[in-house]
């Protein structure tokens, strides 16, 4: 059942990302990104699945540990997600400046 | 090979990035700065490409290179698998770079802060990406070249740049979490992320982890699609490679080629015919894409009435041309993929670089197809046109010509009807509007319509514009060549038994010095004692 | 069951009584002014409470000392006032209301609208 | 603004101690090794952030300090109990008002430990500061006597903390 | 080499017109095109010999062996037959143009683009492979475009030129693909086996598409209906050129290559029924057309189509007589329209128009060119003792002598040709040198040069001998031609001007009777011709086929692309869907034993609901609260919170610490440019634009909360194993996460701090020259807090400054060990720095933290780069590591060269991330600061 | 009876939680959801302080102080937003 309420739950936050880039202005776009890339970032930690006290630091008396590999993966994958997030912030910031719009569909620009 | 080469040509330019940024930084003026970062990124360019044709010249007498990372076995190093199509791919990007750099320097607009290291930056990335033969670690690659695309991209902004910079960077963001979803997929069903170990463990897999690892494997490959433009996720392209500073689309040649490249990685060796479940996943899919792609893209060459905007639809007809050929998932469709992917890459960044030219003379007609003044250089820049004209369209005796021979060639019976129609009709149309783009450019000139006053000095500006499209010429003077290349290359890659043992299981080369070796495992075997 | 045991479970109790205290407090209490008493200090003890029970436990475990949740401690007792400080600060620059006069500040901020945010 | 003068070896001595201290604190370890980087982590951070906090004050009177510590420890235990009272009552029984607080300290550091007490301790949050005017706002929960109040803050946390303090 | 020699002389030398007029103006440029061209014939005398022998020269170039594709010529008698006409026509074509290109500027390109075809040109008649005659023939649409665009100042030269490229160059790609498919069929793309597998291609079942394919690169090409259209725009070029492509040459090479693959394809009746069909309605149709033609290039234009569509029927007929008479009438054809060509041209260069209407009476001023263009547009309209006769009559007798069923029809329609082609020859003539003078001429004619006149004579002179003298002097060659197509089949042939009196005699005195009749009859004829319904043209349907491509790609590309990232979204995400559930459905629809994992929750597990509700929570609040940008900004916090509780809950705190800094990292970065943004957003669009997105986001939640499930429920196994085994021995440290980070996978991470760099510059780079105006306003009140840095926080958040440093380098010195590495130790130390920046501003930080932040950037980079590339010098592959243990009295430590690589990731990661914040608090001005 | 003190707590904490969320969520006011953030962050270190001990592991220890210092970090640039607007002017 847990498997089954985790799934649920990067689905849930996927979903509710998705529904948010959908929403066509800059910052509900960069909130859109961020829930997906939790989704995202979750479902490759999953990957490796889901074990509860069993960390993976290395020690004499322990047999079993959680993967570490897609643990590795996502770090990377969070960095770089921060690196793209501040650019696209500031790529919003920059564009509704010079647009006069957080809308980011073109001619659209009035519905702000 | 020595596992130097292939290392150098991702460290070498992040080396240089680095030492610029610093020697940037550490300069009087701006000026100055501008002035190292360019001599350093040249002399890098310069230096990359004997060793990228070192790379091409040892791939081709059938060596396969596997640089292992940090000494670790396969598959727990990350790797770096250099066959032929890798050292092709980095040779084409390394030789693009250096023309796009030359042809930047008129444009200052492109030159912008930190053009210089953002230039090393991206180097790194597409090298990296073409040699790793690790599926997570191309997705840092893909990172690396897409962040510094982004950066590029930007240079100048404007009002149509951020947009179109804007919608470039959130689509890429939102290809990249569904490639790391298709990461997710895969590793948790092959646990392994090694491209050889994963072609070796998809044709085990059993029936009913098929579909899933299925489901992951077409997510990636629509990623790959998105970065190779391939309809129906194009649709970022035009806007993008047109909104970019003329010399920034002419780099931009080699981007989709990333995706291709990608799609060739993954979709033969490891999912592609024999692999058992898994076998020919991308199979239903590549070839009709590609065959849309193409007719979207004449579409918008026939539609467009702008210079640099047609040539963006001529990248898509050109992806298209890439898919098809590809798609067919033969040895000879690949092969024929191989050489067309060799040829547009120079042909586009030649025609974009012209394009630039041509604009940048124009005055405030610019690329727009309405009649003109008569701009200085005409006849040459008219050549040129004609050159990269006719080799868009694949008129003989230019290199287009002969890749497209080798596409039609290449087409089973079965698909004759369809890909050969589209590719007669499509030529066509691009035939009719890069006449009519030609006439109205140099033949429709406007007495009242006044060409830029100031314009850098001449002809030789249109050197690096020149030499991409002599290129053309080469390639088709020396096709067999590249040809004979293209089938080993195409052999290589289908021959997936060898990469894998090769990948796997070749041992180590001899260490130069076996003391060395000696004292490094007794430290670690000390370590593990510890 | 040791008398450590028994310390630690107390402790945990006791911490975790706080901290619902706090919260409760957070709920309840009628303006932001009021509230932010609750977590401030209640909180702030419970989990000082929880982090010497961890410590305890630790040293149970290990036979040692475990000391560095001390430094924890040290850090939520010297931040606390400075969150609770900034936000007092931020509900009096929008003039929320408090239940009693807020002190008059000639040039300061007229509240653009009522007691909710934008 | 660089400071010209030479900052020493140990410009925080005290500083120094709680750093090398806590170091083999969050260790938890006495073993020769965190002992040297204490050492050595006690000297660099002090030095690399001593222009951060150019002007720190330094106990006068261990002893004052230590009893104010003390007090400390036995007010935000009873204001806990106090809040506990206030937050299960009901909410018409509270008296809540905004008191301004006259500082003799003039000190910004010792001002700011005063108003961190002010608000660890019973009904009390410290608000704002005025430097130029030098008083300190509190808002208090539950306040019968705004004077006494004042009295009482000066009393028990600021009388002692200037003594500890010398200013 | 020197049949390559002939094809290559005038490509490689078309430059030297060019550097002809450089040297010595108009009379260098026709000299140098003059000499280049007998630099040709040279060549090809040298390598003619075996030729007229009855054999073949061969010459081959290797090119593409592996695609077929060869530079492979053959001088055979046809090949010969062209080679002399392209050279021949081609030389007195450059005497011609010499003289009548005097008034145009350029001539120096018109020549060399001249050499450029004749090479092309050559290349198409002489190649022994298919490919490489589609090379060459493609090489003459694009010269061809050259020259008829030649005047490209004016609109109608720019259109009639792309006209005819478009229609030739779709032609070619046919006749690319046909000759692949040929190739295919035949097994070789060598001209003698394609040649020799006639019985074999026949019978393939591609064969009809093989023929089609051909035969549209020839009907292209030969101008044949219904593509004859281009033809008479082209007569926009300079007459010269018309006079060499759109006679004798370019037009010519459709009907030859029919000749040339006579042997291979015909003998069917799809062949006989298309070529003939085709080749009988063009000819009737163009001699109909040329005879109300008032510009007399385009009289002469029809008239080749016509003409061509004669040899086409010809070829068609299946019978070897006919493809001799074919050979022959493009011989005849060649010399009569080139020397009319070059009559029509000489008459528009006197009298300033090409007009019949305006035309007339000009035999009074240029007699000899009367009497010229009289004998030649006699040839054309078959009068006997002239050459077109001989050939007209051998068609005539051939389409006598075919099948019954076509008994009637075929001679019926041929002798209608021939009338038709009798009438406009006579109006071509007369209304030029002998109908009343107009008055309406631009200029008042004058004899033209006698140069000019030269090459007429010499083309007229062979219509008459030939005509005369057949036995003599064609008989020998064409038999010879005739032998190099068809081989042992060659018939016997006798060509005599008499040959009696019989049904083509017959055909032929009713043609030449009834055509004068007509023209005659002229005005009568072109009033009924007012009254006929107009077919629509051929012009305009291209033109409108055209406009229709164009309007729907216009229509298809702004509806499709239009700049909406919306779009692109929503594109990439149902592609997704559709592709990832593609594998589920039909064969691969799970089944009840997918092993869905549905075991009850455990104790330890319930945290984790908890935490999957904080997670979602803060998701479903996000979007709730997401145009109250602040609070969603809060909420989605939220959301990151419980992704951390998720990776602390699940095992991996390494996760959990650097999702948190990394969070914070986030929010701050928002605020920063939140302030810069609007406050809220707008109320959003329509409620049906709602529930589409909702589909989809919901069809996204649910495909991935499956595709998650189903992964969590398949037994795992991975590479995990081996990491695990060799953190400590192999690696040297405990914390596996971190191991791999920086030394299994150290590579990746070495691109994770190159992405971060590259995005700092990519930041700093962007907001180089921007600054935002500050707004007045804060959220929620009029005015901004008076007090810049609020006073507690500006005061004890110095002291706290050694503490958190501390942590810092608590977690990168143990991160190799225990939770936490250069990563979250770069990222603790940027927030503890950013602390001081958020509480004391960016003046006062700076003035205490003197750092270039891009020095620290390279310092890192270069820091790591060379921890990896220090094992290099050892002989050992990039990043390797190393570590060992020190013992040194009591103390004992570990160095690991993995260490410093981490200290290289930390020290970019803290600068990294101080670039980006500050040079983004840098861009806020307070209104009218401009500096 | 640790483990039923381990409940017992886990349980209170996590009602904390809720409690802190309705706030959150509530508003109305930001210095009320700010608080509540600041709230919700020194819940969570108490959670996974007591998670700590039922796993009887000290692997969390860094995990409690990067919450205890972002939680911090993050109200305090929230508060300096609403206040200024400009976090680091
Ligand atoms: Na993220
Ligand atoms: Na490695």
């Amino acid at each position: 059942m847990m498997n089954l309420a985790f799934s649920a739950g990067v689905g849930i936050v996927a979903a509710c990302g998705v529904y948010l880039l959908l929403r066509a202005r800059t910052y509900t776009i960069v909130l859109g990104l961020l829930l997906v890339s939790y989704a995202t970032n979750l479902f490759l930690f999953a990957s490796g699945r889901l074990s509860i006290d069993k960390a993976p630091i290395y020690a004499e008396d322990t047999t079993s540990y959680a993967d570490p590999i897609p643990q590795a993966l996502v770090l990377t994958a969070i960095v770089i997600g921060l690196a793209m997030t501040a650019f696209v912030i500031v790529v919003a910031m920059i564009a509704n400046q010079k647009l006069g719009s957080d809308h980011v569909d073109a001619g659209r620009e009035d519905d702000a | 090979m020595s596992g130097m080469l292939p290392i150098a040509m991702v460290v070498l330019p992040m080396f240089i990035a680095a030492v610029s940024l610093w020697v940037g930084a550490r300069a009087e003026n701006p000026d100055v700065a501008r002035d190292r970062q360019r001599a350093l990124g040249r002399f890098s360019l310069v230096a990359m490409v004997p060793l990228a044709i070192m790379m091409l010249q040892a791939t081709d007498a059938g060596e396969v290179a596997v640089v292992r990372l940090g000494n670790w076995p396969s598959p727990f190093a990350i790797t770096l698998v250099v066959d032929r199509l890798s050292a092709l791919m980095v040779t084409l990007t390394v030789v693009l770079t250096l023309f796009v750099e030359w042809g930047a320097r008129d444009g200052a607009e492109a030159e912008g802060p930190y053009f210089h290291p953002l230039l090393q930056f991206q180097v790194m990335g597409l090298n990296g990406a073409f040699m790793t033969g690790d599926l997570f670690n191309l997705f840092v690659f893909f990172e690396i070249l897409l962040i510094a695309s982004y950066a590029l991209l930007l240079f100048g902004q404007g009002k149509q740049r951020l947009r179109a910079a804007l919608h470039y960077i959130v689509l890429n963001l939102v290809g990249s979490c569904l490639f790391l979803i298709a990461v997710g997929v895969i590793y948790g069903l092959l646990g392994t992320l090694n491209m050889a170990d994963l072609a070796a463990k998809a044709a085990l897999v059993p029936a009913a982890d098929a579909p899933l690892l299925k489901a992951g494997a077409l997510l990636l490959l629509l990623v790959f699609g998105i970065k190779a433009a391939i309809v129906p996720v194009h649709l970022w392209l035009p806007s993008t490679y047109h909104a970019a500073a003329g010399p920034v689309s002419a780099l931009f040649a080699i981007m989709t080629k990333v995706g291709m490249y990608a799609i060739i990685r993954v979709f033969i060796p490891i999912f592609g015919p024999g692999q058992g479940e898994v076998a020919s996943v991308a199979e239903p899919w590549v070839l009709p894409v590609g065959l849309a792609t193409l007719v979207v893209g004449t579409l918008g060459v026939l539609a467009a009435n702008d210079f640099k905007k047609m040539l963006t639809y001529v990248v898509v007809a050109s992806v298209g041309t890439q898919a098809i050929a590809v798609g067919l998932f033969t040895q000879q469709g690949l092969a024929a993929a191989v050489f067309y992917i060799a040829h547009s890459t120079l042909l586009t960044a030649g025609f974009f670089l012209l394009a630039d030219a041509v604009i940048l003379r124009r005055g405030e007609v610019g690329g727009r197809l309405s009649a003109g003044p008569l701009i200085p250089s005409a006849r040459a820049l008219a050549v040129l046109y004609l050159v990269a004209a006719m080799s868009t369209v694949g008129l003989p005796p230019l290199s287009g010509f002969v890749g497209k021979a080798l596409l039609l060639a290449a087409v089973p019976t079965a698909w004759q009807p369809a890909v050969w129609t589209v590719t007669i009709v499509t030529s066509f149309v691009m035939l009719v509007q890069l006449a009519r783009i030609g006439s109205v450019l140099f033949w429709n000139i406007s007495s009242d319509r006044e060409a830029t006053p100031e314009v850098p000095p001449g002809v030789r500006s249109l050197a690096p514009a020149a030499s991409l499209l002599t290129a053309s010429v080469v390639i088709s003077l020396f096709g067999q060549q590249l040809d004979t290349f293209s089938r080993a290359t195409a052999a290589q890659i289908y021959d997936r038994a060898r990469t894998i043992e090769r990948v796997m299981t070749d041992a180590e080369p001899p260490p130069k010095d076996p003391q060395k070796k000696k004292a490094q495992k007794k430290a670690k075997k000390e370590g593990g004692d510890a | 069951m040791s008398v450590l045991e028994v310390i630690i479970s107390v402790l945990l109790v006791f911490g975790a009584a706080f901290v619902l205290l706090g919260s409760v407090g957070l709920v309840k209490l009628p303006d932001i002014y009021a509230r932010l008493h609750a977590p401030t200090k209640a909180t702030t003890l419970g989990v000082g409470a929880l982090l010497v029970a961890s410590a305890a436990h630790h040293s149970m475990l290990s036979g040692a000392p475990s000391l560095q949740e001390i430094l924890v401690t040290v850090f939520f007792f010297l931040t606390a006032p400075i969150g609770a400080f900034l936000i007092t600060k931020v509900a009096l620059h929008q003039r929320l209301s408090a239940g009693t006069p807020l002190p008059h500040e000639e040039a300061h901020a007229q509240a653009n609208r009522s007691d909710d945010d934008a | 603004m660089r400071e010209p003068k030479s900052i020493g070896l140990v410009p925080r001595p005290l500083l120094s101690m709680m750093v090398a201290g806590t170091w083999l604190l969050a260790n938890n370890s006495l073993y020769i090794g965190h002992l040297i980087l204490a050492v050595l982590l006690g000297i660099a951070l002090p030095r690399l952030t001593v222009h951060f906090w150019p002007d720190a004050p330094r106990v006068k009177k261990p002893g004052v300090a230590a009893r104010l510590l003390a007090v400390f420890a036995y007010d935000v235990a009873v204001a806990n109990f106090q809040v506990a009272r206030l937050v299960l009552g009901s909410n018409d029984r509270l008296r809540p008002a905004f008191v301004d607080v006259p500082l003799d300290l003039r000190d910004e550091f010792g001002v700011a430990l005063l108003a961190s007490l002010v608000t660890l301790t019973p009904g009390t949050v410290s608000a704002d500061y005025d430097p130029t005017l030098s008083v300190l706002r509190v808002h208090a929960l539950d306040v019968e006597d705004g004077d006494a109040l004042i009295k009482e803050i000066k009393q028990r946390y600021e009388t002692p903390l200037r003594e500890a303090l010398g200013c | 080499m020197w049949l390559v020699a002939v094809i290559a002389i005038p490509i490689l030398l078309c430059w030297v017109p060019i550097w002809g007029s450089r040297i010595a103006g108009r009379n260098g440029s026709a000299w140098g095109a003059g000499l280049v061209t007998a630099l040709s014939m040279l060549a090809l005398s040298q390598t003619v010999q075996p030729t007229l022998d009855g054999g073949m020269a061969t010459e081959t170039i290797d090119w593409m062996p592996t695609l077929g594709l060869q530079l492979a010529f053959r001088l055979d008698g046809l090949a010969l037959l062209m080679c002399v006409l392209v050279l021949g026509i081609g030389a007195l074509v450059v005497l011609y143009g010499r003289y009548y290109l005097d008034h145009v500027d350029r001539d120096d390109r018109f020549f060399s683009f001249l050499l450029l075809f004749m090479g092309a040109m050559l290349g198409v008649v002489t190649s022994e492979n298919l490919l490489g005659l589609v090379v060459f023939w493609e090489l003459t649409s694009v010269s061809s475009f050259l020259l008829v665009a030649f005047k490209n100042d004016k609109a109608a030269a720019r259109k009639g030129a792309r006209r005819a490229l478009g229609v030739t160059g779709l032609g070619g790609l046919c006749l690319l693909a046909g000759m692949l498919l040929l190739g295919e069929v035949a097994g070789s793309y060598a001209l003698t086996d394609v040649l020799a597998a006639h019985d074999q291609i026949v019978a393939d079942s591609r064969y009809p598409y093989v023929l089609i394919l051909i035969l549209l690169g020839v009907f292209t090409k030969s101008a044949q209906f219904p593509f004859h259209f281009w033809l008479p725009g082209a007569m926009s070029a300079p007459t010269p050129a018309s006079a060499y492509l759109h006679s004798a040459t370019m037009v010519k090479a459709g009907v030859f290559l029919l000749i040339r693959l006579w042997p291979a394809l015909a003998g069917t009746d799809l062949w006989f029924w298309i070529v003939t069909g085709v080749g009988m309605t063009t000819m009737v149709f163009a001699a109909f057309v040329a005879l109300f033609e008032r510009d007399i290039k385009g009289l002469l234009a029809y008239s080749t189509i016509s003409h061509l569509g004669l040899i086409t029927a010809l070829a068609g007929l299946n019978t070897t007589t006919a493809v001799v008479a074919a050979i022959f009438h493009v011989i005849n054809h060649a010399t009569f329209k080139a020397s009319l060509f070059m009559a029509a041209g000489i008459v528009d260069h006197e009298a300033g128009t090409r007009d019949l209407d305006a035309l007339g009476g000009l035999a009074k001023y240029m007699r000899s060119t009367a009497i010229l263009a009289g004998v030649a547009a006699s040839a054309m309209a078959g009068i006997p003792l002239l050459n077109g006769f001989l050939s007209k009559e051998m068609f005539f007798k051939e389409a006598v002598e075919v099948g019954a069923v076509t008994s009637l029809a075929l001679p019926a329609l041929a002798t209608i040709g021939g009338i038709f082609s009798v009438a406009y020859s006579a109006r071509f003539v007369w209304g030029i040198f002998f109908g009343p003078e107009t008055g309406k001429l631009p200029k008042t004619p004058h004899p033209p040069p006698t140069w000019m006149q030269v090459p007429v004579w010499l083309l007229v002179t062979l219509c008459v001998v030939v005509g005369m003298a057949p036995a003599l002097v064609i008989q020998t060659p064409l038999i010879g031609i005739a032998r190099s197509v068809l081989g042992e089949a060659t018939p016997a042939i006798d060509i005599h001007v008499w040959h009696g009196f019989n049904v083509p005699l017959a055909m032929s005195a009713a043609a030449v009777v009834v055509g004068a009749l007509l023209f005659r009859s002229y005005d009568t004829a072109a009033k009924l011709r007012e009254g006929l319904p107009r077919a629509p043209k051929g012009v305009s349907l291209y033109n409108d086929a055209l406009g229709l491509a164009f309007r729907f790609a216009r229509g298809f590309t702004e509806r499709c692309y239009n700049d909406s990232l919306t779009r692109y979204i929503v594109l990439v995400l149902v592609s997704a869907l559709v592709v990832g559930s593609s594998p589920f459905l039909g064969d691969g629809a799970p089944d009840s034993d997918m092993g869905w994992d549905l075991a009850p929750l455990q104790r330890e597990e319930l945290p984790a609901l908890a935490f999957i509700a904080v997670l979602i929570l803060g998701a479903v609040a996000t979007v709730k609260f997401r145009s109250r940008r602040f609070v969603a900004l809060i909420v989605v916090g939220l959301t990151g919170l419980g992704t951390t509780l998720m990776f602390v809950e699940f095992s991996a705190p390494d996760l959990a610490l650097t999702q948190l800094s990394v969070e914070l990292a986030t929010t701050v970065l928002i605020l920063l440019a939140l302030f810069f943004l609007p406050e809220n957003s707008h109320p959003e669009g329509s409620s049906a634009r709602h529930g589409r997105d909702w589909l989809i986001a919901g069809g996204v939640g649910l495909g991935l909360t499956a595709l998650m499930f189903a992964v969590l429920s398949r037994p795992a196994s991975s590479i995990a194993d081996y990491y695990i085994a060799m953190a400590k021995p192999g690696g040297g440290g405990t914390n596996i996460v971190n191991v791999i980070l920086v030394d299994f996978r150290g590579f990746d991470t070495m691109g994770e701090v190159t992405v971060l760099a590259v995005a700092a510059l990519a930041i700093a780079a962007l907001l180089e020259n921007v600054r935002l105006v500050r707004r007045r306003t804060t959220l929620g009140a009029t005015v901004r807090d008076d007090e810049r840095h609020p006073f507690l926080l500006a005061v004890m958040t110095r002291p706290l400054l050694p503490l958190l440093l501390l942590v810092a380098a608590f977690i990168l010195l143990r991160g190799h060990n225990l939770p936490g590495g250069g990563f979250i130790a770069g990222l603790v130390t940027a927030v503890a720095l950013v602390l001081q920046f958020l509480a004391s501003g960016l003046r006062w930080t700076f003035q205490r933290l003197d750092i270039d932040y891009t020095v620290a950037t390279a310092l890192g980079l270069l820091i790591a780069l060379a921890t990896g590339a220090a094992a290099m010098l050892f002989g050992q592959p990039f990043l390797t590591t190393a570590y060992t243990y020190v013992h040194l009295g009591p103390l004992h430590f570990e160095l690991a060269t993995a260490m410093a690589f981490d200290i290289g990731v930390f020290i970019t990661v803290v600068a990294v991330l101080l670039l980006i914040l500050v040079r983004l608090g840098e861009v806020g001005e307070e209104e009218g600061e401009h500096e | 009876m640790l483990s039923i003190a381990i409940s017992i707590a886990a349980t209170m904490i996590a009602i904390a939680m809720v409690l802190s969320l309705v706030r959150l969520l509530k508003g109305p006011t930001a210095p009320d959801r700010v608080l509540a953030l600041d709230t919700v962050f020194v819940n969570t270190v108490g959670l996974v302080l007591v998670l700590g001990i039922a796993f009887e592991t000290d692997l969390y220890f860094e995990a409690v102080l990067i919450i205890a210092m972002m939680g911090f970090v993050g109200t305090c640039a929230l508060a300096k937003y609403v206040l200024r607007g400009d976090l680091m002017e």
